[in-house]
């Protein structure tokens, strides 16, 4: 990468992720590299705090905007704290592209590149529904790991709002909060099972949820379903042995990728950045595609050809798959 | 003479121990009544009844005929009675002044003042002698000027009844004599005085009026001082355990007969010893067998030899050898040499006071130096600990908590743990601080049979008369240097205190 | 003084020791002398469990009470060797961080082939040493241990992270017996339960019966007269926070043997609710005193709070509200009860610290 | 004077009192006189940002320094307000769990309609009254505060999440004065730095020139004699906790106005790097001392040390392990700086041999 000065008449950009040590960080940031690999001439500096922090985030972000100020692209978890930071780099000329989870008005940022998390909680309830006799009964248990992340608390409501219309029937419970620290997380949802004897489905909208769920499926012999969303490492492999039947993949790279290309184009060609909010699909991971996963999951590279096809059609027309930032959810 | 504070009948219970049984005592204004007694005869106990720190089982005390008892220090003080406790009460981190003035320090724009506190203390220190600069903090000072500063406190609260528990044992000849004169001073102005102490000279020379304690009853109630002695006073403190000549200048015929052995290799030399602004070319040696004092005002020297003793000074130049080994590098080394370090700091050096005994005495031998095995074997431990507190005659068991013994048994405790270590040099700084005049003879006694055995005792101490009865000579310091050695014949309290204060026309500092 | 009481365990040895037997017994109505410390939690614990196991009677299944014993093993693992720093004034806020690394280390030493078995006690040998680490910089540099362990944590977390280049580690032998075997079940009841009950006992020993875990007491009962005593200060605080950092190691070993993977991002705050553990059981930030049982129930304690409120089905938004206030209860339960047996705590000041 | 000499040999030696900031007369020399602790963190801070800037000179820009001073302030804050209970042998590991619930609650208040600088009053006196709280829970509930706090982080916190619905709260008049002003800069200069220099200054006044502050280092320094003195233990504590809970409340009033926002989630582990800041800027968990300013400075070298490493090609996987080896050095020197100076963060100096 490039030193905080632009060498050699580069551009220095930025990427601020909300924890990096979490997988979908690094999805993004590995996204984001790839993309200034290929499109070249940039120094990507990524940046983001250990554990999610919002003001320590928002603080990186400041730095941000002193060292790179030819671009900046932001993912984080509480879009509010970034308002006045981003609407301050805006104003001073930088051009800053939301990641993730959908910018406030306040904040000036007029480009998100994300998902319809909402959309990705209606796929996971879609196919659960899949896997449960017609006109179920019985109960379904959803856990959060971090209420008032609104990228989760959409996913909640897309799952609740499906199972609502779709099986009336059945008994939704939660969102409990289930905790992010993968120990914890086993010990909220191994209690749930244990509480809810019986119940049909036990649905996680974080990474963690997906593993520790099938951790316990597989320990306890249960008959339930069990899934969540992300494509950690460990994840794939329980959807691989069949424990986890499906895992949502917001396809992280490509998100990062795909805003970070934009960026760079804009920027090299003086053109505006898109306006509105680019609709990113979301993957259902299940026995079918798994393998093909597990591959682009071993490198960036992997991840990139995994993608090529995708990100050629997207780039080459953006307005496309442009919506509204209104709607953005 | 009007009455101040009588205490009538108190009686206090500590589970199975009676510190206190049906006591009675009556300050009245314009006189220092004595209050005395061996160690654990409840005179603190008392003390603190009276200042409210203590709620008695039984008993009344009254303030000027009405029944009181005060919630607290503060609560005595704002009543007009002022407490120094045996136990420092001071706050270490703090300044001089903000000791001085812990509830009612004067503000200036609502802020406190420094300045101010200072032009209110500074008569009460000239009084007092004590010479420090009132912002340093009050755990840098020495043991005896962190006591003079308990003093000051106490008399600056203009009290109508000051009470004096051990207020001396720390402090100098020159100091005592000042506060003598304080208190003199004080009663001329009609304020009642209690005061409680080891040395009964000096006791029966201030006091008008003397009450004894044994075993928490009153032995002599109210005597005029004029009319007893000090044998009949000791008799009254210890009953028919009462050794001969106690407190008398002349040391003990044991003492006397014993000298150091001259063909045994010294256990400690200095050889032309310097340290910088400590010691200047310090020479002696303390052969096996011998008892040697080490004497000096304030900032002479003589202590500063038990820092490269025990590791905390290094000779800048010069040869200090213990056994023949190089001096010490640290505490550690120096007590794995074979060194006991008897601090007269006990509450901070000395003890574990949320102990047992039991743990304190084995502290050295057994996690200092490791003896005894990796594995507790607490049977064991409480025996030997039982077994120093009969030689010692310490009153408390084995299984007590170290801050339920009384002052004196404490030091005694600190010396019991040394001794466990069987040392071949014993340094000794105020071994018998706070220890009745029983303890205390038993004391040099068990000290002179310690160097009869071939052990080097080396002996510093505020009591010149313990150096005069216990030593075979002391070593005199001023500046640094070794200005005299006094032997055994010529030893007195004051050939000691003319020695160290030659050249000074008797001024101290 | 006497407010707490001396028995096999608790290692402060106010009241008579059975062995001198010296102290006048009036002073011990029988009642205390029946009471131990870590009665006082463990009474609470059971409150706890009974009242949620009456409200809820799943909550008394045997797998339901086992699997919240197994979830409070690498915490309460933790809180046993967080007991020798505490009593000696320290503190080890970097347990959490060496757990982090031991699970990856772990996780990368099998993935690369080493045999798990052999994994095991380089990952023990490891965190061992960065808890001496910890103790040796502390005196060497004559740091906090406050401060040395909190940089440390980051330090061994940051270590985690970057060997794990933030991907968690899986695919490993699952069949292999380290896994089989320390992941599972022995005799019905989890291995890493079994583990923590042998690390509780041995522990218990060490700190009650032996001459490390007397000077470790004595340190933190008064370090100046333990310095000029000459006991080992500097060995001894290497030797607690060496401990300290091996049950950590001991923790993350069967982390990984029942996860089977290494997660760079697991054991953030786990420290403090190992001190807190402590605390609950009776060791004091005051040092001097403590109770390895005492630990590891007070730890059983903030578990089965956990766990049990999931059975209460508490709102998701309320979740952390009621587990303040349930913790805050069982606490200020377990301190009646110390005071209704007349030796809770001590008039406030006179020392601030002992209480717990 | 013999304890001044034997103190110039004494390994560790007490330095020039730091926390009562008044110098001794004549027992130190003049260097010494004129090295006060504070001046320790402060080169140390000194040399950081140097050291930093020469490597890249963009960190000196003006906009880059005042941010970072602009995002040490919240903690700067609450550290400030912590050395009263670490002064007095107490803790507050509730100031994060206070600092989110006065955000939330303050965004509520704006949001439901009243004026934003109403809200302010209501929200500072909330959290002192927090504050209180956990002191009167320590207090009467004889509880040590580690645990009250900790568990009232969870409390408060929760009351947070449960007001917010685990939402955040925009949507707010963001032109009004309040934001503008409190957020915004004032000579050139963020607002809230102002607020963080005049807390500094006040609260140092009354740590080292008051009745209370002298109380709270009095508790702090020996428990026993402040209570057998009858010093107001009690009313000390609630009112120190009370006062690192109202620190806690400026904090979240500044948050409010700069993020224009509230957001349950914030403030997570916020409690111990105030901790921290305080250790390193001299005020040791023994209690009995302690620095304002000292904890002022200390938080800012935390701050710079992060934003530092923004600077610098930190491979994102080592930024963590980065983070904890920057600021162990940073103290480290510290610490030989107090030792060359011959006191560091040890007791004052040890001398059994100092009676006159
Ligand atoms: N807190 C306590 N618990 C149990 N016993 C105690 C406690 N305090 C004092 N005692 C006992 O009460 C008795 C009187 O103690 P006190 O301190 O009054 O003696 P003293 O006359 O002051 O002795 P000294 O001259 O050594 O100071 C002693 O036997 C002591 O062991
Ligand atoms: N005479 C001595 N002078 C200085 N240092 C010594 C001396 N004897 C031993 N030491 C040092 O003290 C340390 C501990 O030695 P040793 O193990 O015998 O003490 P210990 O109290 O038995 O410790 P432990 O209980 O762990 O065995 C070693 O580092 C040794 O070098
Ligand atoms: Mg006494
Ligand atoms: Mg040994």
């Amino acid at each position: 990468g490039g030193s905080g000065s632009g060498s050699g008449g580069s551009l220095n950009m930025g990427i601020a992720v909300a924890n990096i040590s979490l997988n979908f960080g690094h999805e993004m940031v590995e996204g984001a590299q790839s993309a200034s690999q290929h499109e070249g001439g940039v120094n990507l500096k990524a940046v983001g705090p250990a554990n999610t922090d919002g003001p320590a985030e928002e603080q990186l972000f400041q730095n941000l905007t002193t060292t790179d100020r030819d671009g900046l692209i932001l993912q984080n978890l509480d879009p509010p704290i970034f308002t006045r930071p981003a609407a301050q780099a805006v104003g001073q000329g930088i051009p800053v592209v939301a990641l993730d989870t959908a910018p406030t008005d306040g904040s000036k940022i007029t480009f998100y590149v994300g998902n319809d998390n909402y959309e990705l909680g209606v796929m996971l309830a879609e196919q659960t529904i899949k896997r449960l006799p017609t006109d179920p009964t019985g109960t379904i248990v959803l856990g959060e790991p971090n209420p008032g992340t609104p990228v989760l608390d959409s996913r909640v409501q897309g799952l609740k709002d499906t199972f609502a219309k779709l099986t009336p029937k059945v008994k939704v419970l939660g969102a409990y909060q289930t905790y992010s620290d993968p120990n914890q997380n086993y010990n909220a949802w191994v209690s749930l099972v244990h509480a809810n004897a019986g119940g049909l489905a036990f649905l996680g909208v974080g990474d963690a949820d997906s593993y520790d769920l099938a951790k316990i499926k597989q320990d306890e012999h249960g008959s339930y379903l069990v899934a969540g969303t992300d494509v950690d490492a460990q994840t794939l492999q329980d959807v691989k042995a069949g424990l986890d039947f499906v895992t949502i993949d917001p396809e992280h790279f490509l998100k990062g990728y795909v805003a970070t290309a934009l960026l760079i184009q804009s920027v090299k060609q003086h053109k505006p950045l898109p306006q509105g909010w680019l609709d990113m699909p979301g993957l259902v991971v299940d026995q079918s595609n798994i393998d093909s996963i597990i591959q682009r999951e071993t490198s960036p590279q992997a991840a990139y050809t995994f993608y090529l096809p995708q990100i050629t059609k997207i780039l080459a027309d953006p307005a496309a798959t442009l919506k509204p930032l209104a709607q953005a959810r | 003479m009007t009455e101040v504070l009588r205490a009538s009948g108190l009686v206090k219970r500590y589970g199975g121990v009676t510190a206190l049984a049906g006591t009675d005592l009556t300050l009245r204004s314009a006189e220092v009544h004595a209050l005395v007694g061996e160690n654990g005869a409840g005179k603190s106990t008392l003390v603190k009844i009276l200042s409210g720190v203590l709620r008695p089982d039984g008993g009344t005390v009254e303030l000027d005929g009405r029944p009181t008892s005060f919630a607290s220090a503060r609560d005595a003080a704002a009543h007009g009675v002022a407490i120094v406790s045996q136990e420092l009460s001071l706050f270490p981190d703090l300044t001089v002044l903000e000791n001085l003035f812990p509830h009612n320090a004067p503000l200036r724009g609502g802020l406190l003042s420094p300045g101010r506190m200072a032009q209110r203390a500074a008569p009460v220190l000239r009084e007092l002698g004590l010479t420090v600069p009132v912002r340093t903090k009050v755990g840098d000072l020495a043991l005896a000027d962190q006591q003079l500063v308990e003093i000051g406190r106490a008399l600056l609260q203009h009290p109508r009844a000051l009470i004096l528990d051990e207020p001396t044992s720390a402090l100098p000849r020159e100091s005592v004599r000042r506060l003598d004169a304080v208190l003199r001073r004080l009663v001329t102005r009609g304020i009642a005085v209690l005061y409680i102490s080891h040395f009964l000279e000096e006791v029966l020379r201030l006091a008008q009026r003397v009450t004894v304690l044994r075993d928490g009853r009153v032995t002599v109630s109210d005597a005029p001082t004029d009319s007893i002695d000090l044998d009949s006073l000791v008799t009254a403190m210890l009953g028919a355990a009462a050794p001969p000549v106690l407190g008398a200048a002349a040391p003990p015929a044991a003492v006397r007969t014993r000298t150091g052995r001259p063909g045994a290799a010294p256990a400690v030399s200095f050889d032309r010893v310097s340290v910088p602004d400590r010691l200047r070319e310090v020479s002696f040696a303390v052969a096996p067998g011998e008892i040697v004092g080490f004497a000096g005002l304030q900032g002479a020297g003589h202590l500063s030899v038990f820092d490269v003793l025990c590791g905390r000074a290094r000779p800048g130049s010069g040869v200090a050898r213990i056994n023949g080994r190089p001096a010490p590098r640290s505490f550690r080394h120096a007590i794995r040499a074979g060194v006991a370090l008897v601090s007269s700091d006990r509450k901070r050096y000395g003890l574990m006071l949320d102990k047992p005994v039991w743990q304190n005495t084995s502290a050295v031998s057994w996690l200092g130096l490791g003896r005894g095995g990796p594995w507790l074997h607490r049977a064991r431990l409480a025996d030997t600990a039982a077994a120093h507190g009969r030689r010692l005659r310490i009153r408390g068991h084995p299984g007590d908590l170290t801050n339920t013994l009384s002052g004196g048994n404490q030091q005694k405790v600190v010396l019991a743990k040394w001794l466990d270590t069987e040392p071949s040099v014993i340094v000794l700084d105020d071994p018998t601080r706070g220890i009745d005049v029983g303890a205390r003879a038993e004391m040099h006694t068990i000290i002179a049979d310690l160097a009869r055995d071939g052990r080097a005792v080396l002996i510093a101490s505020t009591d010149l008369i313990e150096l005069a009865e216990l030593c075979d000579r002391v070593v005199i310091f001023q500046h640094g240097r070794v200005t005299d050695e006094i032997p055994a014949d010529r030893l007195s309290e004051q050939t000691l205190s003319v020695a160290m204060n030659a050249g000074f026309a008797g001024t101290v500092e | 003084m006497s407010d707490r009481l001396s028995d096999t365990l608790s290692a402060d040895e106010p009241g008579p020791p059975a062995s001198d037997g010296a102290a006048p017994d009036t002073a011990w109505p029988w009642y205390r002398r029946l009471l131990p410390d870590e009665l006082g939690v463990g009474l609470v614990l059971v409150v706890l469990v009974v009242g949620v196991g009456l409200a809820h009677p799943d909550f008394l299944r045997s797998t339901s009470l086992l699997s919240t014993a197994q979830s409070s093993v690498y915490v309460g693992l933790m809180a046993c060797g967080m007991v020798f720093p505490l009593a000696m004034r320290e503190v080890d806020l970097s347990v959490g961080g060496i757990y982090a690394l031991g699970i990856v280390a772990g996780a990368m030493l099998i993935h690369a082939g080493l045999s798990p078995w052999l994994a095991l006690p380089v990952v023990l040998v490891l965190s061992a040493a960065i808890g001496a680490l910890n103790g040796a910089i502390t005196t060497y540099l004559r740091l906090p241990s406050f401060i040395v362990t909190l940089a440390g944590a980051m330090l061994y977390r940051g270590v985690a992270l970057a060997l794990a280049n933030g991907k968690q580690i899986g695919g490993l032998p699952e069949n292999n017996s380290f896994f089989t075997l320390l992941g599972g079940n022995l005799g019905g009841v989890p291995t890493s339960v079994w583990v923590l009950l042998a690390a509780t006992v041995v522990l218990a020993v060490v700190f009650t019966r032996t001459r490390f875990g007397a000077r470790v007491r004595s340190i933190g009962s008064n370090p100046d007269a333990a310095e000029f005593s000459g006991l080992p200060i500097a060995r001894t605080r290497i030797l607690a926070l060496g401990l300290s950092g091996l049950m950590a190691g001991v923790a993350s070993s069967l982390g990984l043997a029942f996860y089977i993977a290494g997660d760079p991002t697991v054991g953030n705050g786990y420290e403090l609710t190992a001190i807190a553990a402590c605390i609950i059981g009776g060791t004091p930030l005051a040092g001097g005193r403590g109770s390895v049982p005492g630990a590891m129930i007070g730890n059983l304690i903030l578990t089965s709070v956990a766990t049990a409120l999931v059975f209460f089905q508490v709102p998701i938004n309320w979740t952390t509200f009621a587990t303040g206030a349930v913790i805050l209860i069982a606490v200020a339960f377990d301190s009646l009860l110390r005071r209704s047996r007349g030796h809770g705590f001590l008039p406030r000041g006179r020392n601030p610290f002992r209480r717990g």
